[in-house]
């Protein structure tokens, strides 16, 4: 599984993207987000507060609940401020 | 209404010629009567901002910029629709984006880009960083609970 | 707001620099960080038409726009506002009216564009006759109810 | 007391200003385009549906009831159509 960080997310974790062969149990976006905090400090900072963390699956935005099953890239990053 | 709507979202590092955007919506076909642009200009910030750090999502940018101008189509009967988005460093003053609506008439034609440039603002995936003009870094821009307030909206 | 608001009016046979404009616009002064512009174009209605000619009341045409134009810096935190009104004969495709709005935020922007765009059709004293394409007069454009209903709405 | 016309207005009247001495009985408006149109067949075609008549006073509409009272300069045409 591909993995993709932005702005403060990549820069706490301290890497822009991975890839990552993901446990059978890590079944949602937000079992993802749980499953992340505990591979590193970098990780647990960046993702400390998970409900402000979008997620993105195959470059459409998901909600914490939606499967990533099948997924070939998911990408994970702070609100946006674009515009 | 979304099949006669010509579609250009363009996210890129060089300026753009609004002028020369506007020119290609009245090209673009359809009965234009009204082009409505909005520019979205960086600010200093009275002086406090050397410049702004654009990030992006390659891909992923103008794919939901995209989607989100693809509704728009949907919803209004505009003849096209154009959103350009700056990435990397920028000036005050500099334009950071860019969006062009054109329609036979002028209430779709405001209606389709301030729609468009709402949720550009709370979905498209772009993040800005500050570089404060004492030379060190202000952090990450804040997203603001208003911006999704007023995308709600719609 | 209006005291810190360039208001600019202009009516001209000329075409006008919608680029030059908006720069101007942001030379203006003030924190600028959204500018909202308005083109209306002379459609051609499915090729019926071969010219407008728009017809003006010297010295009253921009006295009005430069009161609405007025309200509208009373009424929204816009840094500067621009209104250009050609007359003359104008052929398919040429520029009739731009209006510039430029803030620091931009739904005051497209507040005042679109509020400015609204009173201007139904204030500001101009006509609009039609040359068809077959070499007749099409007479005088009929003004709209649905006009001052749009503009009854602010 | 100068009086300018436009569009259709002018059109039918026949001319595009003129200057004009009117009775103390012409008090509003609406009284001068009452008075207006006894003056001649262009004058009754311009004016024969005086409600969608606009009216100027020193560049600034007024309402039909207004006095015109001193006025430098009144102007008559139809609904505006620019933009």
């Amino acid at each position: 599984m591909k993995l993709i960080y932005f702005a403060w997310v990549r820069e706490r974790i301290g890497v822009a993207e991975e890839d990552i062969d993901l446990p059978a149990e890590v079944k949602t976006a937000g079992d993802l987000l749980h499953w992340l905090r505990k591979r590193g400090d970098g990780y647990a900072e960046a993702l400390q507060d998970p409900k402000v963390i979008r997620v993105a699956v195959n470059q459409e935005h998901v909600a914490h609940g939606e499967p990533i099953g099948g997924a070939r890239e998911i990408a994970l990053f702070p609100p946006m401020t674009g515009g | 209404m979304s099949g006669a709507c010509v579609i250009r979202v363009l996210v890129q590092a060089e300026p753009y010629d609004i002028s020369a955007e506007i020119e290609a919506a009245k090209a673009a076909g359809g009965h234009v009567g009204a082009i409505v642009t909005f520019s979205g200009v960086c600010r200093d910030e009275s002086g406090r901002i050397a410049a702004l750090e654009l990030e992006h999502y390659p891909g992923m940018a103008e794919a939901e910029i995209g989607r989100i101008a693809a509704q728009a189509a949907e919803r209004w009967p505009v003849t096209s629709l154009t959103a350009i988005h700056r990435h990397g460093k920028l000036k005050p003053g500099d334009d950071i984006v860019l969006v062009v609506a054109a329609s036979a008439h002028r209430q779709a034609a405001f209606d389709a880009a301030s729609f468009l440039m709402d949720f550009l603002k709370t979905s498209a995936p772009f993040w800005k960083k500050e570089h404060l003009a004492d030379g060190t870094s202000g952090g990450w821009v804040e997203a603001k609970d208003g911006d999704d307030d007023t995308a709600a909206r719609w």
